[in-house]
Formats: structure tokens, C-alpha cells, sequence
């Protein structure tokens, strides 16, 4: 069974249309990618899955059930968590509050384990667990939001623009830790602008146009896809 | 100002048959009828609204002590229209019982512009601490200056001006106040009630034409800027105070001349009117008939939709550690600098006649190459081919440096780059570039000249000009309204010019709108989406209006904060392009931040690193690409390899 | 060229004053009164009982308004809204608590175990109630315009704040209600340097300490309490780590509703009066005092309640009370102008 | 009042001569502002006015109503009667008045409203007696700011000055304040053995009492017919409690009833049967005299008309009334000058004897 069935998913802001159908899958132990260019409602989907921004029609599966008209904390408890867009940390709270935070739905004892897991993935955020997000760097902050919601223990990880400003040598770093992550078992459902690192780090993509699925493939794949060379990566 | 001709003579058609009605409406009922009466104090509410409706409505100023204005209006005709100053023996063009009343009795349509100009006054003092505050607190103070003008009102008989002449007569009341009295016109009485409602109507209709006029004016777009995004706005050369002050005192005004009217029509002025629940009941008719629009709906249909988006990512905080070091003499960098070559001997054709032409004859030494010949003759300037020379910049954020000691130059003509991680202090470094932040220590030249710590506006009328890392338009209006913004500084039209549409109001008007065009059409729009709002357009799109906003101001420099940030590369390529085309055929200079490497390394001639709020190195591309610390800090290993 | 030699950054000497005002300038503005009028005590009477009595007058006023006005710096904290109704809410708890007394039979003349003892149960009813109406306006005003443009909020808070002051003048008239001295309000309990503390000094302080603690206390430590700290600072991301934001704002009015329920009992047996606009005037004087302080802070908003309590009887002891509203307002409008965010103020939101 | 002025008018069986007399009732004060806003007040004169058939104007309660309505009613040569109005300004230059008045309030230049209430400059005079035979030696005044309570205030003070008691203060108060213990406590610095309130009950009037009682032992509280109600001296209804009340003393222009005259004690009994209130607020009285004046001046008139109604109400002269006999004067001003003094005993106004007060000029 496949983990997360999105069918034919119709999002709107208002009156606007932002997303015109989208289908797609993600399969237990995955990393996949979503790419395209800015407004082609990759953040969308991810939001729609979150429950923030629920698909007016459509239906997403995850591990079988429906969860498409679900509030995000039920979605959450089920296990999907997400690092937004922009980070989001809590300014005025300390690195290690906002660890706790992303544990927040949850009542189990591992929550300590879980915590020095985040730790040794990124041994910065201990180094300054008793710092203000707010204070901290947007590289720091990035690192934190993804460790956050991993607190949340989520057989499903939703990143949104992991790489977005900030400083190439951090990018590299991050997306070094996603592939341990997505290695040490939690699978991945990645948003990026940057459609180099995001399609060096996944199994398979898809590429959004305005709200559309315009092509999905494998990774390795798409990278030698000439079109996709010429819009996305530049080539 | 978008509709089609014969769209609008309709309206007009129906708007005169309206107006027919309502003026003649008073005929066919008795002349001291309730509903007469009910009509005119809604006329008179109505000029309130319509007032309060240019502060809240068009600046954006959430205003919860409207009720001061009403109260000065209406103590104003108290003062000089009634028998309160017994003492007092001046009476100026007034009726006959009004003559025989000791006291100050001047005619109403004096005590009129009288109470329009204290109101004003009034409006600037409340407003000049008032109106430098943000959103919620501006609701806030107002309110606070509604309640202490109240609570002058009530206690005013215990302030003496002079023996004799208290200030208010607290809560007994001014009363009875003179009768309106116009020229040519039986004094008006308190039983007729035609009269009074013909005059609370022609003032409703004035300031409906002002609400109008202004509505489409360079001031309407000002205001309008400033309450979508006040930064923007003030970036792009709005003066924020002094416009936020020109709402204010207008809005006040039409306070004070209707509550004028209304002491005369209630026949008092007491002080229990003038309390906090009189300034919601005003806000409260301003926000049921529409913000921001006059007629009430129409205009504000996107705003809905656009308060659904997704909210912008935050900017990141920024982080820096204390410390400073030099990398190497600034001079000597310099000199090594390519610069581009042009050919500027052609007139510059672009400049329109509004604004301050920049002197173009300081550009003509300049000439690509890296051993450049030092310009001679005119140029006494020690260092002539800079065109901004920051030294020893640092801003301290509570404790924090965001920037520590940077020194940091640009070559006339040149197009630079700045980049470092995240939280390295260049935004930091660009808001102080345009004044939005004043550098803690340090000096800055632009031009030859100190900017150093300079109002944004003024920064931006000199000739700065930026964009923003999340795009930044005003999102209630079109494209073509936010190139006229970024045309604030260079335009004249004033407040009564813009209500008077003179001629040459009119010319600059259209001379603006055909230049939005032009820049528009410039940085790669397709006509039709000119008068689109600004917010449906497509992102790239959003970009390029956002730069043809910059390029309005005629800039000699031009900031761009991550202009690639969301485009994808073939986007990004264009637009490597464009700024290319802006140095050559324009001789614009340009400062550009920039993550993605690509673009940094194809477009710039030179580079600066900041890390931590310190520069750790500057030079050539290819010099800094190889820098030890920049490749540790910064770039990576993995870069050095694309 | 003159151009070319940068100017030296040395502050300028106004700069210097300038800084120098930002800093101290508040505590300045803050200290005039009482430092004026402590000095013509001591000149013209040789003590400073005159003024001590104006402060512990003003600290026991204050501590009713710190109590209402935390519950409109929770509220403007957590969804930005100025929650006009809560004076109302607040006059809401002073009614319940007069007609309960009524229900339960307490009266002045009953012994002091039995009167504790309803007082308490008063209490609770008290938080109860305001709690829960404060609950409901959310629901009913506030939560369909989340997505409005943020005047709409505050125009349907107006209108609840309307509708509730008639409730309380159909309930109880229209004008101001004396009822029973319960606590024997301004008896003198004790002295302490020649200033009088009376029953109604010790309760209202004495209730408002552990009330403050309490909820200082929640919201730092409690899971729930972080929930709303975290809403607060960003919904939607809290919303991403599970927390129910709908939830966590009907508690925030739920608490801020409890405490403004406490003050009402307080208020109605320290001044033995009510009204139906008692509300209003203390709305404007708690949500002056939450601004004051730095809104969407609990510890501000209390120092604002405290201070302003104190400017109050200052005023209304030494200049007049008629003039009292218009003090106190300057000082809000100087504290503004000298610091924008407030005296303990964090940056909101919007600054993030 | 208005209870007083319908069992006048149900008594005479709606008739006044030949006439068939309608009453109106219009209310000056709107819902929000809970008191009387110069909009319905100048709304009810205008209609009033518009109406040809109505003859009469009777009110109203408040002075500063009265100051927005009279300029209109007199601009159409409505006669007026208020049976409650006691500023000085309105009829008269005597002291108390302002510079202007009355003139300013008479466009047509002819006099138009009568009152059958005496005016405060005797109130204050009544109050200032009292206290100086009370021993009173320092006072501390404190009055709502409005035209009644302003106006009054003022008189008391010159009267008292007159009489040589040392006034301490006399402070406007904020009604909308919690409560006035700091004013208290100051008067009680300046050692004030005696304290006078000169406004409204609906100015937080209750609280003050409450603390200038709490403040000073023993102190001597007065008042005057603006807290001469139910509603402040009942703790019942909300007002003071037994406690401050056995203090206060207040002056209403009501008498005894045993002092009125045969017809007033009938009223007393009539108003009792019709209403089932034994007490009726002093005003009551007042109410019902005003509405009988009018009726009166309309059988006298002959034609009914606006201009010969106002003719006969001031040509009333030795009225034998529920009040006593009096006469209108050529201001408009009754010319009976007695004040009932009451104490507050046991939550009821109770009439302790009539004050035949020096007005001194």
C-alpha cells in the first residue's frame, strides 16, 4: 500500500485557483520531490496535506484513510509532520522549547531519545539549545525547524524549501542530513526551488506548472530530461 | 480612471440624476419635518465619514479619537459664533439678533475655514507623535488624544484664556450658538429646516469631490502605499510622516468644518457629545460602507482573496558577532576594478522634465577595462568613479551586531554583488544603504555626498532606488498605480493641486502614467497586464513590476535583494540579462544580494563577502570564488566545482 | 574636496541627549508626580503618609485593573485584536457577583468563617461565568472573521461591548447601584508609617498576587500554556505541530474572561458600587494599561494596571478628579512617544 | 412626573375649558447616551412647534435641555412650562447667571417660558442656612458639572461666603470614576467638618457619599432636589446605605405635606390611589401642578391659540394651587420661594420643616 494517494486534489486561496488537480503517490521509505517554479503550487500540496489549506475536491490517502477534510492536529497525530516553508520557528521561544513544541500531540516516553537524535543529526542546535530561534541564523533556524518536526516522530516528513536562503555550504550540509534522515527510515515528500540538490537526494519527482502535474519520473531520470535541464536546472 | 469612456459618462448621468433627487428631496416634505432633520445630521455624519474615511480608509490609520476633531469644529463655532464670550463685543457680518447679543458672533462661513484650519492644526499636533507609531498603538494614542480633548471639553470652564474667556463651558454647554447667516440669504432659522440640509449637503458633496479627486492623485497613491506596505512605500521616496500628516490634517479638517455645522444646527456644544463612543459610531459607518472606498464596495474586491494567501515567510533575524577586520585597503581595490565602458556623449532622452536630472556629464569618463585612466580635468573629486563609499558601517541591534565596520564602495557604473550566508548582515547593510536603518557608527557617501543615517525618502529622491527580497507591491493596485508610486519623488502635484486638477496636475498625471508604461514595457510586461492589480500577476511578472517601480525614480543605483529568489533558471537568465541592458543603456549602477551563484558569478564585476557582519573577502569572481574563507564560511566545496 | 574626507561618526551631543532621553526619559516621565508631590509633603507636612496613602490606594485600584487588563494582553497577544468587550465582561463579573450574594444570603452581618467561605464560592461563580461569556463572544464575534480585515473584529467587538452594557442595564438600571459592604471595604486594618491599610487594600492586593502567579506560572510551564505562547508567536506553524489553535484561543478568552470575572467580585466589594458602565471606563482604563505596559506581555500589563492605579488617586488627591482621565491618557501618549512598544514590550507579531 | 402631569390631566377628564387636550409625550434622551442629547431635545422642540394644535410645551427636568430647546419653541411662540428647571441663567440676570443670559435664549425677543419651581439662588441660599445653623465651619464642595449642578454649586458657594462658612474646595466631579476616595481623603487633610453635593444621582452620586462618609467621622453631608429620590436614599434601589444617610440632609422645593395647602394634600392621596406609591418623588407634585397651569392658561385663553395661552400664563396671578398660591412673574419665575428640608431616615426621604431662606439679593 502505497503510504500518502493524493487523487486529483483542487486547492483555492479565495476565489484563486492554486492548485487544478494534482495526483500523486509516495511510497513507504521514499524521498520524493516536487519542483517547478515559483506559484506552480508546490507549497500548496504541501499545505493541502497539512490540512492548512484543505483541497476543496479531491481525496488524499494516507496509509489508506482520508484525510483530505482532517484539522492539521489530527493530521499530525497520524504522523505526517511538516518543516513550512520559511522556516516558522517561534521567535521568543529557546532552540529547546521549540523541539518541544514539534513533540507537542505526543504522550510517550522517547520524547528525551528523540531529542538527542535531533541533537546528533545537528550537534549546533545543542550547542545552543537555550538560545531564542529568533536569534539565531537562517541556516541555524532551518536546521531547527526540521528537527522540530522530526520531535514529532512522523512516519511522513513534508520539507518545504529546505535550502531557501541560505548559505551554499549550509545547503549542502542540510541535504546531507535529509538523505540520513530519509535513510534512517522516515519517509520524505520534498518541496525545492533548488532542483539540483532536490533531485540528487530523491528517489523519484515530479514537476509542477501551474497547478498542474506536468511530469513525473525517477530522479536520475528527469536530471537527464533535457527540458527539465533547460527550465530547472539550468543546464 | 481604468474605465471606458462611455462607462463613465453613464455613471455621471446617473450620479447627476441622483443628485437632482437628493437636493430637491427637502420639497416635498415639511419644512421642519423629522426626516428633514434626520437627513441633515446624516449629511452632516455623512462629511464625517467621508473625512475620517481618507485616514482610515486611504492611509490606513486606524483613528479611534475622530470625535477630537468634531469636538474642535464645534468649539470653534462656539467661540466665535455665539454669546459665550459675554465679554467680548466683535461681531463680523452677522445677523440682526446675533448683533444684539454681547459676545464674538462671526459669520459661519468664516468660523467654517476657521474650524477647518484649527482642526488642521490640531490634526498635526495630535499627529506628528502620533502617526510615527505602528498599526494597533496609532488606535490607541488616537483614542487617548480623543479622551483628553473630552476631558478638556468638560473641564475647559476652569481654564481661563483671559478673565472672562474660559476655555469651554464644560458640560452646561455653549448654547444657544448663532444661526447660519450666508450672504444673499434670509438668516437661516430653526424651524425651516431647507436651508440647513441644502448646506450639510453641498458640504457632503465637497468633500466627496475631495475624496474623489484625491482617490486617483499622487497622494491617493501614497497613502494607499502606505497602508499596504509602509516600508515599501517609504522606499520608494514617499515621506511617511508628512503624508501620513496630510491624511490626517485633511481628515481632521472635514471633522472640524462639519462639526461647525453641526453646533450651529443642534443650537449647542456641549461636552458630553464629544465622547469615545461618537468616534466608533463615525468609524463604524466608514467601515460598513467599505473601506478605502468612497461610494462604499467596489474598489476593494481583491482584498478579500489577498488576506487568504499563505503569509510571506519571515524575514530571517538577523545574527552577527562583534568584531571587525579590514581585508585590504579600499583604494587599492578599487583600482582594480573593471569598469564598464559606454558610450554616454548621446543626450539622455529618458529623463522627463519633472525630475532632478542626475549629472550626466560625471559619467563620461568612465570606460570598460581593468587599467582604467583616472578621469581629469572637471572631476576634483579624490575618488570620482565611486559612486557610493560606506566606511566603517555598523549597526547594533540591542547588544547584537548585524554589521560591524564595513567598509564598502561602488564603482559608478558597476555591477556589483554582495553575498554571504544568511544573517550576515546584508539586508541589514541595504536598509542602511536606503536609510530605513541608521547605521550605529559610520559614514556613507553617495554621489559625492553624505547620506549617512538620511530620511529614505530623501535617500530615494538622490537617487537610490531598491527592490525587495519577498516582492513587496501594493497589492490593491495595478501595476501601472505602482510604477506611478516609485514616481512619488519626482512628481509635485500637492494637495489642493491634486483636489483642483490643474493643468498642470493633469499634464503630470499623464506624463507619469505614460512613463509607467514605458518602464513596464521596458523590463518585459505584456501591455495587457498593465492595469491589472499587482497582485493577480504571475511571480515573475511581480518581479520585473517591482523593478520597473525602481526604475520610475530614475535612479543612479539600483539595490536588488535576491531579485532571483523563486524564478527558475531560465527566468533568472532574463534577468541577468536585463540588469546587463540597465547598466549599458541606462547607466544605472547596480548592487545586487544573490544567492544563486550562478547569476552572482555571470552578471557581477565584483564581489563582496560578508559573514557574521564582518567582510571577509572582496575582489573579482574568480578571486572570491577561490577564497579559503569564503568557500569555508560560505560557498562550500561543492560550489567551487559548478 | 570636503566630500571626500568622511565626517568622523561621533555622536552629536542632541544625539547624545537623545539616546540618553530613550533610555531614562520613561522613568523620568514616570517619577515627576510622586517625587514632586513626596517633596511638598515633606515641606509642608514633614511625612510622606499623604502620599503613601495615594500609593496604597493606587496599588489596590491598580491591581483590579492589572487583573482586566491582562486579559485583553492575552487576547491582543494571541490574535491581535483589541477585545473591546472585555470592560464589559468584566462588569459582567461584578453583576453576578452582586445578585449572588443576594442568591446565597451573604450579608456584612454573618460571622467571618461563613463569609469566607461564600466570598470563595462567589468567586468561583464569578470566574465562571465571565470566563464562559468571554468564550462565547470569541465564538460568536470573533472566530467567523478570522480571515477579515482586521477592522471588521473590531467593529463586531464594539457591538458586543453595546450589546453587553445593555444587558447590564436591563439587568440592573441605569445608574450607579450601591449594595452591601460586605468586607467593611474602608475600614482601617492597620498602619503602617501613618498610612492606613484598609480590608479592601488587603483583598484586592491579596487576591490579585497569587492570581498573577498562577497564571504566570501556567502559561510558562504548562503544556497548555506553551501551546498559547507558541499561537501566539505563529499560528500556522503551531497549527503544523499539532497544537488546536481554535482550542488554544477559546482558552486564552477563557482565562482572560476568569480573571476579568475575579477583578469583577473584587471591584464590586472594594467599592461597593456598580454600574452598568463600570465596564466601559474600566475597559479603556485596563486596555491604556496593557498598551502601557507593552501589550501581549502579562508582566506589563500588570506594572501598566499598577501604575496607572497610582497616577489615579495621585490625580484625583492633588489636581482634581475631573482631570484624572485626561492624566492618565497624557502619560499613556508620553510612555508612547518614548517608547513605542511599551515598557516591557516585546515585539509583536507583525514585527517578527 | 410625567406620572403627576397624566393624573392632572386624567383628573380635569381631558378637558380644559372647551378644549380636548391631548398630551405627548416626548423623550429627550436616547438609549446609548442614557441621559438627554441636544439632537432629540431640539427634535421634540421642532415638533413640538410644527404641531399647530399643541398649545403647551411642559418640560423639561433638565436646565441644559431646556437651554437647547428654548431658543426654538421660542422662535415659534410656544409657551413653556417647566416644572423642574432651576437654573438662574434662564430667566434672570441675578447672580448665578451668566453674562448674556437670558437674552440669548429669547431670538424673538419675547418671553416665553415660565417655571413654577423657585429658582437655585434661593436653593443655595437654603442650603447655605441650614449648614450655618448645623455649625458648619468648613465645607468641601463638590458638584457634576452640569448646568443644574453647576449652577447650583455656584449659588451655594456665594451664599455660604455670604454667610461667612469657609468653603474648601468646590470640585467638579468625573462621574464615570470608580470612586472619589482620594478627593475624600483630601478633604479630610484640609479638616472639612461639612460636605455638599450639588448634581444628580445619576453622577455616581451614591459612591461619593459612600466615600466622604468613609473618609471623615461624623462628617455633615447635604444635597440638593437632584438626589431627592428613591434611588439615593434607598439601599434597596442601589442607594446609600442607613449608615450615610442618617448624615444627610437634603432641600427639595417639596413640602410637607401637611404644609400644602388642602388641595395638595388631596393630590398626595389621589397620586397614592392611582399609582399605589405613598411617596411619591418630590417632583411628582410638580409635575402635576405644570400640567394644571397649562390647562388652566388654556381655559383662560378664550381661543386656544399659541399667543393668547402665553398671555394667560403670564398673567397668572394669585393661582390658589396644590402648591400654594403663587403668581408668574414678568420673567417667567414663580414667586413661591419655600424649601422643604429633608433627612434620610431608614432609606425614605422624611420632611423635617420649611426653609424661609435669605436669598440676600
Amino acid at each position: 500500500m502505497s503510504m500518502l494517494v493524493l487523487d486529483d486534489i483542487k486547492t483555492y486561496y479565495g476565489n484563486i485557483q492554486a492548485l487544478k488537480g494534482i495526483s500523486l503517490t509516495v511510497e513507504p521509505g521514499e524521498c520524493v520531490t516536487l519542483i517547478g517554479s515559483n506559484g506552480a503550487g508546490k507549497s500548496t500540496t504541501l499545505r493541502s496535506i497539512s490540512g492548512l489549506t484543505p483541497p476543496r475536491t479531491g481525496s488524499i490517502l494516507f496509509e489508506g484513510q482520508e484525510i483530505a477534510r482532517m484539522a492539521p492536529q489530527d493530521i499530525v497525530s497520524l504522523g505526517i509532520s511538516q518543516s513550512p516553508e520559511g522556516r516558522r520557528c517561534f521567535p521568543r521561544m529557546t532552540v529547546a522549547e521549540n523541539l518541544d513544541m514539534g513533540a507537542y500531540l505526543r504522550r510517550d516516553t522517547d520524547v528525551e531519545q528523540d531529542r538527542d537524535r535531533v541533537y546528533e543529526l545537528f550537534p549546533r542546535l545543542e550547542e545552543r539549545s537555550k538560545q531564542k530561534a529568533g536569534t539565531m541564523s537562517g541556516g541555524e533556524q532551518q536546521m531547527l525547524a526540521i528537527g522540530r518536526a522530526l520531535m514529532a516522530k512522523p512516519k511522513l516528513l513534508l520539507l518545504d524549501e529546505p535550502s531557501m536562503g541560505i548559505a551554499p555550504i549550509l545547503v549542502e550540509r542540510i541535504y546531507e542530513t535529509i538523505a540520513e534522515i530519509n535513510k534512517q527510515g522516515t519517509t520524505i515528500l520534498l518541496v525545492e526551488q533548488n532542483a539540483n540538490f532536490a533531485l540528487g537526494v530523491s528517489h523519484r519527482a515530479y514537476v509542477l506548472e501551474t497547478g498542474k502535474v506536468a511530469l513525473s519520473d525517477e530522479s536520475a531520470k528527469l536530471r537527464e530530461n533535457p527540458d527539465v535541464q533547460k527550465a530547472y536546472l539550468g543546464a | 480612471m481604468t474605465s471606458a469612456m462611455g462607462n463613465r459618462n453613464v455613471k455621471i448621468a446617473i450620479f447627476l440624476a441622483g443628485l437632482f433627487v437628493v437636493a430637491i428631496l427637502p420639497l416635498f416634505f415639511n419644512e421642519s419635518s423629522g426626516f428633514i432633520d434626520d437627513c441633515t445630521l446624516a449629511l452632516a455624519y455623512i462629511c464625517m465619514a467621508l473625512g475620517l474615511n481618507i485616514i482610515v480608509g486611504f492611509a490606513g490609520l486606524l483613528d479611534l479619537g475622530y470625535v477630537a476633531f468634531f469636538a474642535i469644529g464645534a468649539y470653534t463655532m462656539g467661540w466665535f459664533a455665539s454669546g459665550f464670550y459675554a465679554d467680548a463685543d466683535i461681531h463680523l457680518f452677522v445677523g440682526e439678533f446675533a448683533s444684539s447679543i454681547p459676545g464674538i458672533h462671526v459669520n459661519f462661513l468664516i468660523v467654517l475655514v476657521i474650524a477647518a484650519a484649527l482642526t488642521t492644526l490640531a490634526g498635526i499636533i495630535i499627529g506628528l507623535p502620533t502617526l510615527r507609531l505602528r498599526g494597533d498603538y496609532i488606535a490607541i494614542v488616537t483614542l487617548a488624544f480623543g479622551e483628553i480633548i473630552h476631558r478638556i471639553a468638560i473641564n475647559g470652564d476652569e481654564v481661563k484664556i483671559a478673565e472672562g474667556f474660559p476655555l469651554t463651558n464644560g458640560r452646561q454647554g455653549i448654547t444657544p450658538v448663532d444661526k447660519i447667516d450666508l450672504p444673499f440669504l434670509e438668516p437661516f432659522t430653526s424651524l425651516n429646516l431647507r436651508p440647513w440640509y441644502w448646506v450639510a449637503l453641498a458640504l457632503a458633496l465637497f468633500v466627496l469631490f475631495v475624496n474623489f479627486r484625491l482617490r486617483d492623485s499622487r497622494l491617493g497613491r501614497a497613502w494607499i502605499a502606505l497602508r499596504e506596505d509602509e516600508v515599501a512605500a517609504i522606499s520608494m521616496g514617499i515621506p511617511a510622516v508628512k503624508t501620513k500628516l496630510l491624511a490626517y490634517g485633511t481628515g481632521a479638517a472635514f471633522g472640524g468644518m462639519s462639526g461647525a455645522f453641526l453646533a450651529s444646527y443642534l443650537n449647542t456644544v456641549n461636552a458630553d457629545q464629544f465622547a469615545f463612543s461618537f468616534s466608533i459610531f463615525v468609524l463604524a459607518m466608514v467601515i460598513l460602507g467599505g473601506l478605502g472606498s468612497i461610494w462604499g464596495g467596489g474598489r476593494g474586491r481583491g482584498r478579500a482573496d489577498v488576506h487568504q494567501l499563505p503569509p510571506h515567510p519571515r524575514r530571517a533575524q538577523r545574527r552577527a558577532e562583534q568584531g571587525r577586520a579590514r581585508i585590504r585597503p579600499l583604494r587599492a581595490v578599487v583600482r582594480h576594478l573593471r569598469l564598464p565602458a559606454r558610450d554616454h556623449d548621446g543626450p539622455q532622452t529618458r529623463r522627463p522634465d519633472t525630475g532632478a536630472a542626475p549629472p550626466d556629464g560625471a559619467r563620461t569618463g568612465h570606460r570598460r577595462g581593468r587599467h582604467r585612466a583616472r578621469p581629469g580635468g572637471a572631476m576634483t573629486d579624490s575618488s570620482p568613479d565611486l559612486i557610493l563609499d560606506a566606511r566603517d558601517v555598523s549597526k547594533v541591534f540591542g547588544g547584537l551586531t548585524a554589521v560591524g565596520g564595513v567598509d564598502f564602495a561602488i564603482p559608478r557604473g558597476g555591477i556589483v554583488s554582495l553575498i554571504g550566508p544568511n544573517g550576515a548582515g546584508k539586508t541589514t547593510f541595504f536598509n542602511m544603504l536606503t536609510g530605513l536603518y541608521k547605521p550605529t557608527t559610520g559614514a556613507i557617501l553617495f554621489d559625492g555626498a553624505p547620506i549617512t543615517g538620511g530620511r529614505p525618502d530623501k535617500i530615494m529622491a538622490r537617487g537610490i532606488a531598491r527592490t525587495f527580497q519577498n516582492i513587496r507591491l501594493f497589492g490593491t493596485m495595478s501595476a501601472r498605480e505602482n510604477v506611478m508610486v516609485g514616481e512619488h519623488a519626482r512628481m509635485r502635484a500637492g494637495l489642493f493641486g491634486s483636489v483642483l486638477r490643474t493643468p498642470r496636475v493633469r499634464r503630470e498625471e499623464r506624463h507619469v502614467s505614460d512613463k509607467a508604461a514605458e518602464e513596464l514595457a521596458y523590463v518585459g510586461l505584456a501591455a495587457n497586464t498593465f492595469d491589472q492589480l499587482a497582485i493577480n500577476l504571475a511571480y515573475g511578472d511581480q518581479r520585473r513590476v517591482e523593478i520597473a517601480r525602481a526604475l520610475a525614480s530614475d535612479p543612479k543605483l539600483l539595490l536588488l535583494d535576491e531579485p532571483t529568489a523563486g524564478m527558475n533558471p531560465q527566468e533568472s537568465d532574463e534577468l541577468t540579462a536585463l540588469m546587463h541592458r540597465l547598466r549599458d543603456e541606462r547607466g544605472l549602477t547596480i548592487l545586487l544580494i544573490e544567492h544563486d551563484m550562478k547569476v552572482v558569478m555571470g552578471v557581477s564585476e565584483y564581489i563582496t563577502v560578508l559573514d557574521h557582519g564582518e567582510k571577509i573577502a572582496e575582489g573579482l569572481p574568480d578571486e572570491v570564488r577561490a577564497d579559503n574563507r569564503v568557500i569555508e564560511a560560505y560557498l562550500g566545496k561543492g560550489a567551487m566545482h559548478e | 574636496m570636503e566630500a571626500a574626507s568622511i565626517p568622523a561618526a561621533r555622536p552629536k551631543p542632541l544625539q547624545v541627549v537623545q539616546d540618553w532621553l530613550s533610555k531614562y526619559g520613561l522613568i523620568l516621565v514616570l517619577l515627576i508626580m510622586p517625587v514632586y508631590y513626596g517633596i511638598q509633603d515633606l515641606s509642608d507636612e514633614g511625612d510622606l503618609s499623604r502620599l503613601g496613602g495615594n500609593i496604597v490606594d493606587g496599588l489596590s485600584n491598580g491591581s483590579i485593573w492589572a487583573l482586566v487588563a491582562i486579559g485583553y494582553t492575552l487576547v491582543y497577544g494571541i490574535i491581535e485584536l483589541i477585545n473591546f468587550a472585555h470592560g464589559e465582561v468584566f462588569m459582567i463579573g461584578s453583576f453576578t457577583a452582586a445578585g449572588f450574594f443576594g442568591t446565597i444570603g451573604l450579608t456584612a452581618g454573618m460571622g467571618v468563617p461563613g463569609l469566607v467561605l461564600g466570598l470563595l464560592l462567589t468567586l468561583i461563580v464569578c470566574m465562571l461565568v465571565s470566563g464562559t461569556l468571554n468564550v462565547m463572544i470569541e465564538r460568536v464575534a470573533y472566530r467567523p472573521l478570522r480571515n477579515a480585515p482586521v477592522l471588521a473584529p473590531l467593529i463586531t467587538a464594539v457591538g458586543f461591548s453595546f450589546i453587553l452594557q445593555n444587558v447590564g442595564l436591563l439587568w440592573r438600571g441605569g445608574s450607579q447601584e450601591g449594595i452591601g459592604d460586605l468586607i467593611n471595604s474602608q475600614n482601617a486594618l492597620f498602619t503602617v508609617f501613618g498610612v492606613e491599610i484598609t480590608n479592601g487594600d488587603l483583598l484586592a492586593i491579596g487576591t490579585t498576587i497569587p492570581l498573577v502567579i498562577l497564571m504566570v506560572t501556567f502559561i510558562t510551564r504548562s503544556r497548555l500554556g506553551k501551546a498559547m505562547r507558541a499561537t501566539a508567536q505563529d499560528p500556522e506553524a503551531a497549527r503544523l505541530m499539532g497544537i488546536n489553535v481554535d482550542t488554544t484561543i477559546s482558552l486564552t478568552f477563557l482565562l482572560g474572561g476568569m480573571l476579568a470575572g475575579a477583578a469583577g467580585l473584587i471591584y464590586a466589594l472594594y467599592q461597593t458600587t456598580i454600574w452598568y458602565a463600570q465596564g466601559f471606563t474600566a475597559g479603556l482604563i485596563a486596555f491604556t494599561a496593557a498598551v502601557m505596559g507593552g501589550i501581549g506581555n502579562i508582566k506589563g500589563a500588570v506594572l501598566g494596571g499598577l501604575i496607572i492605579g497610582i497616577i489615579q488617586q495621585i490625580a484625583d488627591n492633588r489636581i482634581g478628579t475631573e482631570w484624572t482621565p485626561a492624566i492618565v491618557f497624557a502619560y499613556l501618549v508620553l510612555i508612547m512617544v518614548f517608547k513605542p512598544s511599551g515598557l516591557l514590550g516585546e515585539q509583536t507579531r507583525e514585527a517578527g | 412626573m410625567v406620572n403627576g402631569m397624566r393624573l392632572a390631566l386624567q383628573q380635569a377628564d381631558n378637558k380644559a375649558g372647551n378644549f380636548t387636550i391631548k398630551y405627548e409625550s416626548l423623550d429627550d434622551s436616547t438609549a446609548q447616551a442614557g441621559n438627554w442629547t441636544p439632537e432629540a431635545t431640539s427634535q421634540n422642540a421642532r415638533k413640538a412647534c410644527q404641531n399647530d394644535k399643541a398649545a403647551v410645551y411642559l418640560g423639561e427636568f433638565n436646565s441644559g435641555a431646556t437651554a437647547v430647546s428654548l431658543p426654538i419653541l421660542n422662535e415659534c411662540g410656544m409657551p413653556q412650562i417647566s416644572p423642574a428647571n432651576t437654573a438662574v441663567g434662564l430667566t434672570t440676570d441675578e447672580p448665578g447667571a451668566d453674562k448674556g443670559e437670558p437674552d440669548k435664549y429669547y431670538p424673538t425677543g419675547k418671553r416665553t417660558y415660565t417655571r413654577i419651581v423657585p429658582i437655585d439662588t434661593i436653593q443655595g441660599a437654603a442650603l447655605a442656612t441650614t449648614m450655618k445653623e448645623d455649625g458648619c465651619t468648613k465645607v468641601a464642595m463638590t458638584n457634576d458639572k452640569e448646568v443644574y449642578g453647576a449652577g447650583l454649586s455656584r449659588n451655594i458657594q456665594l451664599a455660604a461666603e455670604a454667610q461667612d462658612l469657609n468653603v474648601l474646595f468646590n470640585e467638579g466631579i468625573d462621574p464615570k470614576a470608580p470612586n472619589y476616595r482620594s478627593l475624600a481623603s483630601r478633604a479630610a487633610g484640609d479638616g472639612a467638618d461639612c460636605f455638599v453635593y450639588a448634581g444628580i444621582t445619576a453622577n455616581n452620586a451614591v459612591q461619593l457619599y459612600k466615600d466622604f462618609a468613609a473618609a471623615i467621622d461624623g462628617l455633615k453631608m447635604y444635597g440638593g432636589d437632584g438626589v431627592a429620590e428613591s434611588g439615593f436614599a434607598d439601599p434597596a434601589e442601589g442607594g446609600i446605605p442607613e449608615s450615610v444617610g442618617a448624615n444627610v440632609k437634603l432641600t427639595v422645593a417639596t413640602l410637607s405635606p401637611d404644609d400644602y395647602p388642602p388641595q395638595g394634600q388631596e393630590f398626595f392621596g389621589d397620586f397614592e390611589e392611582t399609582y399605589d406609591e405613598p411617596n411619591p418623588d418630590p417632583y411628582a407634585i410638580y409635575g402635576y401642578e405644570a400640567m394644571n397651569l397649562a390647562l388652566d392658561a388654556i381655559a383662560r385663553s378664550g381661543d386656544g391659540s399659541k399667543e393668547k395661552v402665553l398671555e394667560a400664563l403670564f398673567d397668572t396671578k394669585d393661582r390658589e394651587s396644590v402648591l400654594g398660591t403663587y403668581s408668574i412673574d414678568e420673567n417667567g419665575d414663580t414667586t413661591l420661594t419655600d424649601y422643604g428640608l429633608y433627612s434620610v431616615d431608614g432609606g425614605e426621604l422624611k420632611f423635617d420643616k420649611t426653609i424661609k431662606a435669605e436669598t440676600g439679593g
